[in-house]
């Protein structure tokens, strides 16, 4: 038996086959392998005010202690310190893709099941890998203000060949950002899309939507600079709002559009006929989880220890989120006569979006109310689109466009001088805040809406975007993948 | 023999079984099935829209009998699963030409 | 299209819904919120003996180095890093609410799945609100022995107006512990609870019952100090046996009392006709997700890095959590001739309990004993509550009330100096510690299952706690929500 | 009522069933209590270029501030957040019981669903126990170079009787791998084994199997050193790409192979007759848990803040899972036409096994690479494994024992210096590590494979290892646990 | 009384049932079922490994009703139900003896 | 034409098809249901509360037929779903007066 299971790996057909795949996958990958290597491109910098420094602890270095040096060693710490939260908030943020994958699939029928999650995961995988190639020097590279052009395919060497670790962990953070802003289309085209026609938008999204919109407000977090960032009044975004949520909704507003709605979602006098998700303990798990993520996604923005700050954004994110479940569940029920739970559920990650631009520049009290009105501008947003006949079988271009428009808003409303930055309308502030922010949230949804429409209409008319009727409903589990969520029945197998 | 098939309410199954256990009557088959008929369904609001729930979840019980014990049956089940309100179901009577026990291969009343 | 879309922020009649709504929704909030800006009432404290200091990095500051500011520096490291600690454990606690959502979905009825989750999304929501508003200060506000009287709606600025970021992550990690002592209540109160009226007493449990109770042992951490502190022998509850799980369950209790068993529990002849959950899986992952939770729970109960203590408190809390499983387990298997996975997870959260007050001051061999305790007791009290026709659906009632008050009474035993604090009987320590945490464990249960008693009570007879017999009948998922958990059916959909 | 209630701890008649049952679990553990608090034997160590410090914010301390005292203190600090990231890893790797419960869950039929959780349950149960009270000091005491022979029964006290904090984070993290390595088996071995065999089983690896292999490359970080660590060119493994998967991994293929397939996995002509899993939903949240858990395994694995190299680990951990992803998705594609949801999820599980070895010595592309072919193998190496008759429910054998050993051999390949460490041969550092990689290959398969055919066989042929044909039939979980996983109909039970 | 059992597609159930109720026929039991018949299934792929589904999950109708709207409710479902390809499934006719209302014991014609 | 309707065990199922496709019978409809027989179910605990399984799962055939192959496919079942066990099942058959196949309109012998 031992030599039958050895002989896997030695079996000459098959491995023929398989290092023929392989090489079809690796071709330009190998090839640069050792030129990579050789050669570090990247020219790195830690953030200014970080000195790098000898490990604190190591006792080889002979040198003699000094004020200095001791002083250094802290700034050490500090720096990996920062480190090692910025990566945890990465995982967390990492997480929120099996959150997304719940809510969709809870959210839509169980004959598309399958085709959700394995757009969640494809969208992860594929964006994490063009990202590190091309969409992080797009959005973090020297810039000329409106793109970055350098910091492609990151080796995380500095300009001695030495590994940078700040570079890895500002990548990794990075990365999962934008699979957040890539997946949080797939919600709003779900049980109707051809699969391959959602890989190569989710291609397009992680290597030119979503970097060069990030560039603009971000950039100059690594090597960039945008022009949203060198306004008079900087535009305030701290973890996405309208960077990452609002790109996302606007691309999936684009992506509905140009769909068309799921047949069946309207009857023949015009009228919704509500298609129910068929799972709301799997959507509720998904909430949860991308609530947790937010944790990771706000408060690690600060991306290092920053004087604590962290737990103050993790108390505004907070709030924000209960407040818009709160009003998006007491709204739905004045509205519709019932406590609805996908309401609900809608609610919290309305607050969430919504508190995510303004999360480090407002206080608790603002929070709570910015997120529930949040949730009560999340209900009517699902309301109109429904109405406006643009198919949206999670909420997302709501949740995430709409809302995300709001928290960026909000922040030229509320923010306080003494939380960093300046104060905002209500508070004294006058209206540059408000300004700068109207034009931030224009500009963000000409460019990704526009940019989005264009790809999803030459996807359209080149390979197709949405599958055929028939496929439709027999659902895209079977006909795209082969595969039913759930094969067997559910209570009984047995005798 | 006779077939009775019954629609009834799900919380109800366990009235009517007992009710029909009691009555000698110790073979069924029940399946899960949903129902369209006078009890119209009620309107619920999914996200603010409107729909009709006008297939309601019912049970279905199959139980096959001899011809004399037939109208026992029938009103052991109208007895038990009976509500008085709209929506407590049906029974069909229909007739069996042959039953076969699989394990034995017995056949005919015997094998019921 | 885009304009359109746009539309749906300027429709005015829909704004008028939505702003009527809000107002209702915001009103005193929204007229606090400028007195608030600029009175920041509270006083808050740092902890003692951490030195508030410069950031260690800052070079702007020119002062020059000295022995003390790099002291000064490293003390805020340790500071700042403890904040994270509290946060990070912060949100693994704030997961515990999806773990706790699965385990009473799980072991509950499908037709009553989305009203448990709503509950469970509720009592998070409203109690994170009343706790900052109300519970906070009662608990943690400076106090008369027995309840706080400052630092309601919480600001997080210091006296000088500064954010203090110390008590935005104490705020964050209690709001947690209060929600996860609310949300106990909800599985014993299953399938047959009115929605409104689990919102009432969700409300009264963290304005009221939790806080109160909290403010006797825990309410010097902050501004506090209460009388359960300040006895010759402090009463040891490191995490919440009693504080938190006890006080939960022992609400439920009063809850499952008031209530009555779900019809159909009890057979005619008085046995017990078992009632079981529609999906183990559901809640296997709960129990797990708990268990994480939990390593927030216990050794973030450090709030700060405390000399690397928490690694020592997560594997006594682990140790405790697997002799739990276990010995619950073996209990259930000779009992009852079969390893019951019901019985095998709540001996999980057993353990978990049982093992939350001593956690700190035992050591693993003592944890271990602790859990395998813990598991036994759970099944007992499982079969008595059953027994006494106490209807408790997920065994709440025995796993945080029974095992919360276990775990309170080992840290009399089991207790070693060693480990900071007393020694306990079973160490030489005498009686002592145990005879304060038996007034501990007793005062709890009067004050908790007493105010509870009288809200449950007081609700009954006016808008009600149960709902109609039909609505039980039917479910309250389409009853109270008008929605189903599983609008459709699991493995057909398609052709 | 309340007396009533109260009455459920002093029921005599019951006490005495339950202090039997709890005198049989603990007898041994009681006996040894007060000897071992008072013999705290372990001669512990922290490690050596951290010197142990006072708190360094502590103002009782009244000695004069030093150059000296101040270094140390931020030697303490280095130390104790590394203590709290190794933790914070344990936690996450702890999570990862959740995930593999639900992959393999997900992947199997609806009617061993329940057994299949019993399983993870209890492995992790059994072995948190046993690897506490034997398997570590098997794998870390003193050693002869095959096994330790020191630290069983860990206290967690130093010699001077005061708890050594690495200890308890060091062992906490040893334990979430072993019982990582435990739980592989499970899946390989779903649907037909006994319950009670498999915990023999349990015990088995954690207490024999895996901690002596652990022994041989990682008993030197603590008080061991196996002659894989002494090898001239040291064997590479930094997570456990071999030491805890292809461990896990090769016992599962001993149990499968000892087992046989599955009843009705092969048609009367030999070919393959897919038995499809019952939800992949589960499955896909399972792996989703798992990649998080990850986060903890690899980067968790420098179990200090170490230069913040954790990050770059971080980013080759996910580059490597996102290529087996993309490339099991595209091998599937291209083999049977249509994209493989099962395959694609195994992809990443087999990237991120293969990465778990060398992810701290590879560069980014390196790792994608890596990941890239291990997807391809992994999807070649379930499906010979089908060919053989070598019935894997989950892939478990392929993903964990065949990726493993790919992961470990690619150190040998894709190692570079500037990582630390040596050159592999695709850097021009010759076969030197390629060598010793095949070394330790082969060593692990001999002992895992051998050790385990050997247990499993003792097993069959005593107390029997596979359920009856019936059982088998009706399913694990009624016949073993009297209980179905989904008790009630999904949808229905309301009217 | 006559029974009809109608095996149609899943998307079907819909239009099927409005047409019904457009010919004023109200009441009818719906359940899940698989069937086997000419459409063969298709073969798919599992992990490499290929299996035939041939058992097709569609949907089966019950309708009691009167001998003399049979033949109407024939021609309804049959055009309602058809797409024209393999699969579309089959109607079957037998009789009813009798038939109760449970909530208010009517039988017979006035029952259904 | 008769109708053939077989409660049998779930596993049985793939065997009884097989069976029944090599004696040429190739269409039928598979639903599950829960039966209650002389296999009484059995007693199981949950969290110490003893209960009584008497619904087993069981899977029901129909078989619509024309009259002169009923028997052999009476015979093929019996043989094929048989384990000698208690809870085997049953065979139930009755007339039929009409089928009609949607797809094509056609109806009796020739539709089935
Ligand atoms: N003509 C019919 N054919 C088949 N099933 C029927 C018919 N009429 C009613 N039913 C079944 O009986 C159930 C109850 O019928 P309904 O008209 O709602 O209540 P009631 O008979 O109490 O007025 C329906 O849900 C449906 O399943
Ligand atoms: N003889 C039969 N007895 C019972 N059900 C049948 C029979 N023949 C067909 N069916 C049912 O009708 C469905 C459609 O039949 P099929 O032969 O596939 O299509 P068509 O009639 O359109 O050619 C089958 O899936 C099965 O459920
Ligand atoms: N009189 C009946 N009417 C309807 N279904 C029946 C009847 N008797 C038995 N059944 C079905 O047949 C199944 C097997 O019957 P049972 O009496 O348990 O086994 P056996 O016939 O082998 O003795 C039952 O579970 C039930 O579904």
């Amino acid at each position: 038996m031992k030599s039958g299971m050895l002989s896997v790996l030695s079996d000459i057909s098959i491995l023929r086959k398989g290092g023929l795949i392989l090489l079809l996958l690796m071709g330009g990958l190998l090839a640069t392998q050792s030129t990579f290597a050789d050669d570090p491109a990247a020219e790195s910098a830690k953030p200014e005010e970080v000195a790098p420094a000898e490990d604190a602890t190591a006792e080889e270095a002979e040198e003699p202690l000094t004020l200095d040096s001791v002083n250094t060693s802290i700034g050490t710490v500090v720096f990996e310190v920062g480190l090692l939260w910025t990566c945890i908030a990465a995982f967390l943020v990492f997480f929120m893709q099996a959150g997304f994958a719940l809510v969709e699939a809870g959210f839509t029928r169980s004959k598309n099941a399958v085709n959700i999650i394995m757009k969640n995961l494809m969208d992860f995988s594929i964006g994490s890998i063009s990202f590190w190639l091309v969409g992080f020097g797009l959005m973090f590279g020297a810039t000329n203000g409106y793109f970055g052009t350098t910091d492609f395919f990151v080796s995380g060497l500095d300009k001695d060949g030495n590994p940078d670790n700040w570079t890895f962990a500002f990548l990794l953070f990075q990365t999962v950002f934008a699979a957040t802003a890539a997946t949080i289309v797939s919600g709003a085209m779900a049980e109707r899309t051809k699969f391959v026609s959602y890989l190569v938008y989710t291609i397009a999204i992680t290597v030119i939507v979503y970097p060069i919109a990030g560039s603009w407000a971000w950039g100059g977090l690594y090597h960039g600079g945008g022009w949203l960032e060198n306004l008079d009044t900087p535009f305030i975004d701290f973890a996405g709002s309208t960077v990452v949520h609002s790109v996302g909704g606007w691309a999936a507003l684009a992506g509905a559009i140009v769909l068309g709605a799921r047949k069946g979602k309207y009857r023949a006098d015009g009228s919704v006929n509500p298609i129910m998700g068929h799972s709301m303990p799997l959507a509720a798990l998904g909430v949860f989880i991308l609530w947790l993520g937010w944790f990771g996604f706000n408060p690690g923005s600060t991306t290092s220890l920053d004087g604590g700050n962290f737990a103050r954004v993790a108390v505004t994110t907070n709030l924000s989120a209960v407040g818009g479940c709160v009003s998006a569940l007491i709204t739905g029920w004045i509205m519709f006569g019932k406590p609805d739970v996908s309401l609900a559920l809608n609610g919290v990650l309305a607050g969430l979006v919504s508190i995510t631009a303004p999360c480090y520049n407002v206080s608790p009290c603002s929070s709570l109310c910015i997120g529930l009105i949040g949730g009560v501008i999340c209900v009517f947003s699902v309301v109109m689109f429904d109405k406006m006949k643009i198919d949206d079988p999670v909420g997302a271009i709501s949740v995430h466009g709409v809302c995300g428009a709001w928290g960026t808003l909000s922040a030229g409303l509320f923010a306080q001088e003494v939380f960093g930055g300046t104060n905002g309308l209500f508070f004294g502030g006058g209206t540059a805040q408000l300004v700068t922010q109207v034009i931030g949230i224009v500009a963000y949804f000409v460019w990704a809406f526009g940019a989005s429409l264009v790809i999803f209409l030459a996807i359209k008319y080149t390979i197709g975007l949405r599958v055929s009727e028939e496929e439709e409903l027999r659902g895209l589990d079977i006909t795209e993948h082969g595969m039913h969520a759930y094969p067997y029945l559910q209570h009984v197998e047995s005798n | 023999m006779k077939k009775i098939e019954a629609i009834i309410r799900h919380f109800k199954l366990e009235d009517v079984k007992a009710a029909l256990v009691a009555a000698s009557i110790e073979g069924m088959t029940v399946a899960e099935v949903r129902g369209f008929g006078r009890q119209k369904g009620h309107k619920e609001t999914y996200r603010g829209a409107e729909y009709i729930v006008d297939f309601m979840p019912k049970v279905k019980l199959e139980i096959v009998l001899s011809d004399d014990i037939v109208d026992k049956a029938i009103q052991v089940i109208q007895e038990s699963a009976r509500t008085g309100n709209i929506g407590d179901g049906k029974i069909f009577v229909s007739k069996i030409d042959e039953v076969i026990r699989i394990r034995t291969g017995e056949s005919g009343e015997e094998a019921i």
